[in-house]
């Protein structure tokens, strides 16, 4: 299997340079057992380092308690809770302030998809049109999975979310989930003309990582927008050992798409998928589509289509 | 206390002559507050605006209700607003106009009057009709309230955006020159 | 806008102040500038707006040092200020109305981080019916979120108290975020005379600049900053007890600090204002009225009038609203038999002005009956004219003959036929 | 690169700072997940070729290295199973705790 060769030496890579670097986040945290979030946590603040501040909106990354409770805190880095609506004007007027007395501090937010996409997107849209020295990264676990699984503009058609619940309805009209498809924030961001977008995924850490670092350089210039797809065991209904699998069936299917843009370079895939698996075996790796009938499940596939040609001619514009 | 109501129209320049005429008498040592009357102040639509000047300190943050000088710094205006309500008697009207007395409006309670054909004069300075340092000028020949040398120390220290400073001392100056100051007598009313 | 450089007559003051003609909205961006913060966001709103845009000059014709952010909305225009405080910037924005409704959220949230903000507060009625004037029903329904609240009566008063605002936010007994309040319309656009105080002079006022020795985000001193606190188990509750009896501690410090800074003010500077509570002819009167900002003004002239025509009123002026200057009322109380209060916005749970709903409890701790009444007037930007007033004191006298009345079923609105 | 060292945390009573400002917490959370676990990885010494990618995917980084092997801290480790799930020796097997 080409991924498992390709996992081997990418992983030895990774850990000879980082692996000894300090866990900036306390060794126990009250994410849900098998969590991609905290994965995702750990492995960014290692790799950013600790001269940062750190703000995590409400959602799941401080609700697994990285800014504390009662007087602990989850993180061994400077780390505060904004509002779930001013993250990036906080953050922006930290870096400022750093900026005007001349020191070299990261300004990161690792936030959810709700508290970007929904009610924060005005202060995430406002910091990236002033290129606010930032490096944003989203947490996109589809939903506001911290307070119970509710739906997002990020969760996808078709998805059980206990505000989008599946019922017999009334009139003949059954209810099935989401019947709007997903808000695409990365590529607003793109039209933001931000100095870095990238979209990545945990099953990828090579890619991961290599954005990683772009965007903490790009963060030192102007705004830096990550989009992290963030598979939920929890609200996604999948057992605890399966979120790898789940995180890279997604790309296999290129349900999601892992691109990275810059205002020089345009928009480019990082790891294109010639040959896409259908997607249904995504969509089957989890509970919370079981309910999906085929007409659903042929506007998902479609949707799949047109979101691909709609970012190859991005890519194809913009690159050109 | 010393009460005068401007009358123009938004873009007129009544509320900066307000302000203007607020900072020659303080260049006199005296006190003054100016108010703008607050709304929709667009170009061409009727505006007011207020000054009080005193030798002590003024504590009223108010509209003024009855006025006893008001400088109508356009000519059309009075057809469409009532520019005389609450004057006081023995009142003072300053007005842009290019006609001879008779021909202008008045109210029972005007006793003096200065006409100054400031929409002519500007015309000739700026080419367009911008008439408030004008009809400062005017007032200040009508008045006496404040004396040409502090209107031109307040114009020196002050912002202009459509023209110079250079043009606008000399309409002050104009304005003060060419001003004919009128007293209306009057039987007292038994 | 029109610089003279005077002499002030009858001032025995420091030298070097600079006599200029200047709006409310420009003393305050002036008062700013001599604080010198670090940082400034705006947002336009009206009657604010004149405000955010000279301090905007200032710093493009740098006349003032600080970093200036156009944020995209008042929401985070003081989100940005908490990250700044945090990172140690002394902080300043302004707003109004529709503006601090939508601030709401982080407006509620800096009081309790101790965030020595100041924000000036152009008050303005609203939201609806639509209006765009002055009134001061926004700062009234904010009152209760743990900032100070000062309310000032003239320009110069602005111009001053905007620098004081920083003085006191960040004393070290309180800690908290200051809102001074000006009147939309009347003072923000009114135009009057003013004394520049000299930068040095400020400078020496104001004392190192440290707004952030308590709560830091820096990696040089990590901490997290806002944890998850309270709830049923555990030491939730106590620790959660613990900051909210500290924030009260630190809004009471704040009457003590409020004194101190205005006499400290008035010693160096030769201008003075009554800080909590001002009293105007109030001794030897029978009866008083009681105003809040720029309406003052007029009620003082009434009040000579009244006493001129042989009326034995006097007049207590609030100028810190937030917190309630409990024991500072209680003397100027004392004095009389009866009391009128005036307020330019509603209460709308009793049915009066909240200033006289406040003052009510006040009345109560005297121990004795005192009869009283409430008056509404200039709200959206009405006028509170001499002439009100001398209704205001006519109906209140009335009342030292009618000890029966204990308060005001209906108030009394002075414009309802204007 | 060097080793990132991060800086201890804040005292606040050293720096004499009321305890009722603002709320902030400045000692590490002493919680440790390790008993949410119903099962337990278990590593075949033999099978383990040290590649990291149990390391790389651990949501509590709680991958330890040995000398010929890689090893949990059952302290924090919360069971979850990714671990054996990804090895790609599948050196790592998921027991129940309760054996």
């Amino acid at each position: 299997c080409p991924h498992e060769a390709l996992t081997y030496v990418t992983t030895s890579r990774i850990y000879n340079e980082v692996g000894d670097w300090e866990d900036l986040f306390a060794p126990g945290l009250a994410g849900c057992q098998g969590c991609n979030t905290e994965l995702l946590m750990r492995h960014t603040l290692r790799r950013v380092g600790p001269e940062t501040v750190l703000a995590t909106p409400p959602g799941c990354v401080p609700g697994m308690g990285s800014v504390g409770f009662n007087g602990t805190t989850g993180t061994k880095v400077p780390v505060f809770h904004p509002l779930l609506t001013n993250t990036a004007a906080m953050l922006a007027g930290i870096k400022r302030q750093y900026k005007r007395v001349g020191r070299d501090v990261t300004a990161l937010a690792i936030a959810g998809d709700g508290g970007a996409s929904d009610v924060g997107f005005q202060s995430l849209s406002g910091a990236a049109e002033r290129n606010e020295q930032i490096l944003f990264m989203v947490v996109d676990n589809e939903g506001y999975m911290n307070t119970g699984m509710q739906r997002s503009s990020c969760t996808p058609y078709g998805a059980w979310t206990s505000t989008t619940p599946v019922g017999q309805g009334s009139g003949g009209m059954p209810s099935q989930g989401k019947t709007q498809d997903a808000k695409n924030l990365p590529l607003i961001m793109v039209n933001h003309r931000c100095e870095y977008v990238a979209t990545a995924s945990t099953a990828y850490m090579e890619d991961l990582y290599e954005k990683l670092d772009k965007a903490i350089q790009a963060s030192k210039r102007g705004f830096a927008y990550l989009h992290v797809y963030s598979p939920c065991t929890t609200g996604w209904r999948f057992p605890t050992d399966q979120n790898m699998e789940v995180a890279r069936k997604a790309v296999e299917t290129n349900f999601v798409m892992l691109w990275e843009y810059t205002p020089g370079d345009g928009l480019q895939f990082t790891r294109p998928v010639d040959d896409p698996l259908p997607v249904t075996d995504y969509l089957k790796a989890m509970g919370r589509f079981r309910h999906l009938s085929p007409d659903q499940i042929s506007h998902i596939q479609s949707k799949v289509v047109e979101n691909l040609a709609f970012v190859k001619q991005m890519a194809h514009r913009q690159g050109a | 206390m010393y009460e005068v109501r401007f009358h123009g129209r938004g873009g007129q320049g009544a509320v900066t002559a307000a302000a203007m005429l607020a900072a020659a008498l303080l260049e006199e040592g005296k006190f003054a507050v100016s108010i703008p009357s607050f709304g929709f102040e667009r170009r061409g639509a009727p505006v007011v605006s207020f000054l009080r000047c005193s030798d002590r300190e003024i504590r009223q943050l108010t509209n003024i209700y009855t006025p006893d000088c008001l400088i109508c710094v356009d000519p059309t205006l009075a057809r469409t607003v009532d520019i005389f309500g609450g004057l006081k008697p023995g009142g003072t009207l300053v007005q842009a106009t290019n006609k001879p007395l008779a021909e202008v409006a008045l109210s029972p309670n005007v006793a003096t009057v200065g006409l100054c054909d400031a929409i002519g004069i500007a015309l000739q300075i700026f080419s367009k009709p911008i008439t408030n340092t004008l009809m400062l000028g005017a007032f200040a020949r009508t008045t006496g309230v404040v004396s040409l040398d502090a209107l031109k120390r307040s114009l020196e220290d002050s912002d202009f955006r459509d023209a110079g400073l250079k043009q606008n001392l000399l309409a002050l100056e104009r304005g003060y020159n060419e001003t004919t100051v009128h007293t209306i007598e009057r039987r007292a009313a038994a | 806008m029109t610089t003279a450089t005077l002499e002030t007559p009858n001032q025995t003051k420091p030298a070097k102040q600079k006599v200029i003609l200047c709006e409310g909205n420009e003393a305050a961006a002036l008062g700013v500038a001599l604080a010198r913060p670090d940082m400034v966001a705006v947002y336009p709103i009206t009657p604010q707006s004149s405000l955010v845009e000279h301090v905007a000059k200032l710093i493009a014709d740098g006349r003032m040092d600080a970093d200036i952010v156009d944020a995209e909305g008042e929401h985070s225009v003081l989100s940005v200020l908490q990250g700044g405080a945090l990172a140690g910037a002394r902080t300043y924005t302004a707003t109004c109305g529709p503006g601090l409704a939508f601030m709401f959220e982080p407006y509620f949230r800096t009081s309790g981080m101790r965030l020595p903000i100041v924000m000036s507060i152009v008050t303005r009625d609203g939201i609806t019916p639509q209006s765009v004037w002055g009134g001061h029903q926004d700062a009234m329904t904010v009152r209760e979120v743990g900032w100070v609240q000062v309310y000032c009566e003239t320009v110069q008063e602005v111009l001053d108290t905007t620098i004081m605002a920083f003085k006191i936010a960040e004393h070290h007994d309180v800690m908290l975020p200051v809102n001074v309040c000006l009147d939309g319309n009347y003072l923000s656009y009114g135009t009057s005379r003013v004394e520049l105080p000299d930068q040095a002079e400020v400078d020496a006022f104001m004392g190192v600049k440290d707004v952030n020795w308590h709560v830091a985000l820096d990696p040089l001193r990590p901490m997290a900053v806002d944890p998850l606190t309270g709830g049923s188990g555990g030491k939730g509750p106590s620790t959660f007890v613990r900051y909210r009896k500290g924030q009260c501690k630190g809004m009471q410090n704040s009457l003590r600090v409020i004194e101190e800074v205005h006499a400290e003010w008035a010693q160096r500077f030769g201008r003075s204002f009554a800080p909590l509570v001002e009293e105007y002819r109030l001794d030897g009167a029978d009866y008083a009225i009681m105003t809040l900002g720029s309406m003052t003004g007029a009620a003082k002239d009434a009040i000579d009038e009244a006493r001129d025509a042989g009326k034995n009123v006097g007049l207590i002026k609030l100028k810190t609203f937030s917190p309630f200057p409990v024991e500072a009322l209680l003397k100027s109380l004392n004095k009389i038999q009866a009391l009128g209060v005036v307020d330019r916005s509603v209460g709308f749970r009793w049915n009066c002005g909240p200033m006289y709903q406040e003052t009510m409890g006040v009345l109560y701790r005297l121990g004795r009956h005192v009869p009283s009444m409430s008056f509404i007037g200039g709200l959206a930007g009405a006028d509170i004219t001499v002439g009100h007033f001398h209704r205001v004191i006519e109906a209140t006298e009335k009342l030292l003959s009618s000890p029966s009345v204990t308060m005001t079923i209906e108030p009394v609105w002075l414009n309802e036929k204007d | 690169m060097s080793r990132h060292e991060s800086y201890p945390l804040f005292n606040l009573k050293q720096a004499n700072v009321p305890d009722d400002l603002c709320p902030v917490a400045t000692e590490v959370s002493p919680m440790l997940p390790g008993d949410w676990r119903s099962m337990r990885p278990v590593v075949d010494r033999d099978k383990c070729v040290k590649c990291a990618v149990c390391w790389l995917y651990c949501p509590v980084q709680c991958v330890e290295e040995k000398p010929a092997w890689f090893d949990f801290n059952l302290k924090t480790c919360k069971g979850c199973g990714i671990c054996a799930n990804e090895c790609p020796q599948r050196a790592i097997t998921m027991i129940p705790e309760a054996t």
